[in-house]
Order: C-alpha cells, then structure tokens, then sequence
C-alpha cells in the first residue's frame, strides 16, 4: 500500500523533499519511522520527533492504511 | 477567544474590540525578532509550520487557560513565513477580572504556544548562512 | 524611560517609537475601570493625587524595574480625575531582550505603583453614593 | 511660627478642608501629627499615614520650620 510522507524545516532540507510517497506493508507508524530513518539517516539526530497521521497528533503505535499522511516533526521552536 | 496563524503583520492594536465592562486587566505580550542571533547579524527569520495543526493547537492552548485561569477574553496570533527585525511573530493578549490571573495566564500561553504548536524557524544572516532552530 | 500622571485619557498604542532592535519582547499591562464595585453599579471612579509626588515617584519604581531586570525601555501612566468604566486608569509597558524578565518587570512595577504612589480612589455608583477606598 | 497642612482624598471629608495653616512650636512632624489627630479625631482610625514635607516623604523625626507645608495622606489605593 502507498502512505504520503511529509517533511518540516530541517527535515526538508535532511531528506532533500517535502513530501515524499513510499510503498509499505501495513504496520505502526513507529515501525514505518524505523523505515524512513533507514532512508534518511539524519533524521536519527533527534531523539523525538512528533508525529502526525492525516494532520492529527497521534500515539506511534496507531496502524497506518492505504493512503495516509503522516507528517514528521522536528522538535518546536514557535514564537 | 480567538487563536490564528497568519502570514500577514499582525495587527497588535487594542485587542477586546467588544469592551466587556467586566474586564479589569489586559495583560498583553509580543514576542519581537532581534537583529542580532547568537552576537550574528540577522536580516530576517523564516517560520515554517503545520498551518492547520498550529491553527488547532494554539486554539486548544486558548481554550485550556480561559478555563484555568477563569479569564473574560484570551487572543493568540502567530506569524508565519517571513519576518524582519522588529516585527512581532507572536501576539496574546488576556482579558481578565483580576491582573494576578492576567499575568500567570498570559506567560502560561506563550510557553505553551512556544512548546506545542509545530512552528519551526530559520534563521537567515545579513552574511547569507542560514540555520534552522 | 517615562512615567507620567495625566488626566487625558491614555494612548495604549504601540509604546516604543523609537524601535529598538534589540527589544524581542514587550510586556504591556493595562488596569481598567469595571462597572461594578462590590457587586454594585459603578457610575465612575475620581482618582485624587499629589501630582508632583506621584510623578516622581512612579519615575522612581521605573527606575528601580529598568536597573533589577536589566530592562532596556519601560513606560508607565497612571491616570487621575474621572475615569469611567471601560477606559484605562493605568498603563504600563516593557521593554526587554527575552520575555521571562518582561513579564517579571511588568508585575513588579504594577504592584508598585499601587503599593507607594500617593493616588486614591473614590468609587461613585449608579446610586448615587460615593465611598473612598 | 505657621506651617500649611494638605489633606487628601477621605481625610478631606474628615476633616472638612483641603489646606489648613496652623500656629504651633517648633515640632517633629510626628509632635505636629499628635496635635492634628487631637483637632480631628476621625484621622486616628488609619493607623499609619503617609506623610510629606514640601513634597517629599520624610521621616516623621523631622523637625518642622515656619513656612513648612505638611501632607497628610490616607493609606493608598492607586491603579
């Protein structure tokens, strides 16, 4: 199944795309993070990164299906 | 109560244009970007963001401390995209009876505004090097 | 740095002119007059002064603020006379490089004011009666 | 010798004016707050008052001099 991945700040300039679609099994959204750190190995600096799945904050162990967004965050730094 | 992100200056004139005559307090803060970063020179800073997310977000922030603080009115406006020195990125402002209330409330939604919303900035130097926060 | 007892109403706009670039937060508090008072209607409020003690005075707790938090601007007025419910009896702004000393300052230099300036407040109510506080 | 007391907010209602001159001896101010309180006793119900010299906060160990203008001021209730 296809999963649409988008890319923030740094992680823009870390994966070289804002969005970016990938061909997965179906599993966890900390198990597809594994998978794209394989990919990006620079997004391995940051201990955390929020996550998002089709613009709402999620848990990482929610299952992902054919055709969602998840969006992967560097750590804040607003105001 | 009303929490937005915004590419356009923000307007940061009186904020409570239906005066409620209860309001006794108005704490207000604008968060204001130096131009100077780590002693460098910067020409402007960049904001990226989840615009839909932050919109959500700084909205849940508004919500959670009228509620804890039993404020009248709260306000929250960020900036996103670019913005130069001496512009404001970030607006609250907190109606309140009383300006114990006022104070904490407005200084607990800059922090958390500052903490949650996915809002991320680039510094860009008056010498051309860039870096993300 | 500026303070001032006036009996014009008070101009709550943007307070720094001058920008200072190096300002990356603004603090502002503004006290205003309810239409209540010990849940009776209030008409409006007088506020009876030593001007010329007041003035001092409220320059003295500017200056105190500006020297403790290492402030780099701030502006207070306090209004006397008559001020009706909705209008603005006391206005105070400040100036800072980071936000957690602004919001410190703005406090402290409230309570102050209120604390050591020799102004007083006369409460006259829809009724008719009036009572000193 | 003559000094000018001012009264103000509530302590002009107690005392029915605003400005007074009186005829006393050479005094320090806390002497001269004793021979205001006798004259209007309504003054004796705050405990502490603030007091100015020629518009100054002073001490009330200061000692008074002919021409001197004395402020008498309720506790405060600014803002």
């Amino acid at each position: 199944m296809k999963v649409h991945i988008r890319y923030y700040a740094k992680y823009v300039d870390y994966t070289g795309t804002k969005i970016e679609d990938m061909e997965v099994e179906r599993m966890t959204i900390a198990e597809l993070l594994d998978v794209i750190k394989l990919k990006h190995s620079r997004l391995r600096e940051d201990k955390t990164s929020l996550v998002a799945l089709n613009s709402r904050f999620v848990n990482e162990g929610m299952i992902i299906s054919d055709g969602d967004t998840v969006s992967i965050f560097p750590p804040v730094s607003g105001g | 109560m009303k929490g937005r992100i915004q590419t356009d200056p923000i307007d940061v004139s009186y904020p409570f244009k239906d005066s409620n005559l209860n309001i006794g307090s108005i704490v207000t803060f604008r968060g204001i970007v130096r131009d100077t970063e780590s002693s460098r020179a910067l020409r402007h800073l960049f904001y990226d963001a989840d615009e839909g997310l932050a919109s959500e977000e700084i909205n849940k922030v508004l919500e959670e401390a009228v509620s804890r603080y039993k404020l009248i009115d709260a306000i929250a406006v960020h900036r996103i995209g670019v913005v130069k020195p001496g512009e404001t990125s970030l607006f609250v402002a907190v109606g309140s009876t009383h300006r114990k209330e006022g104070f904490e409330a407005c200084s607990y939604i800059v922090d958390s505004i500052k903490e949650r919303l996915p809002i991320w900035k680039k510094d860009h130097f008056v010498d051309g090097t860039e870096s993300w926060h």
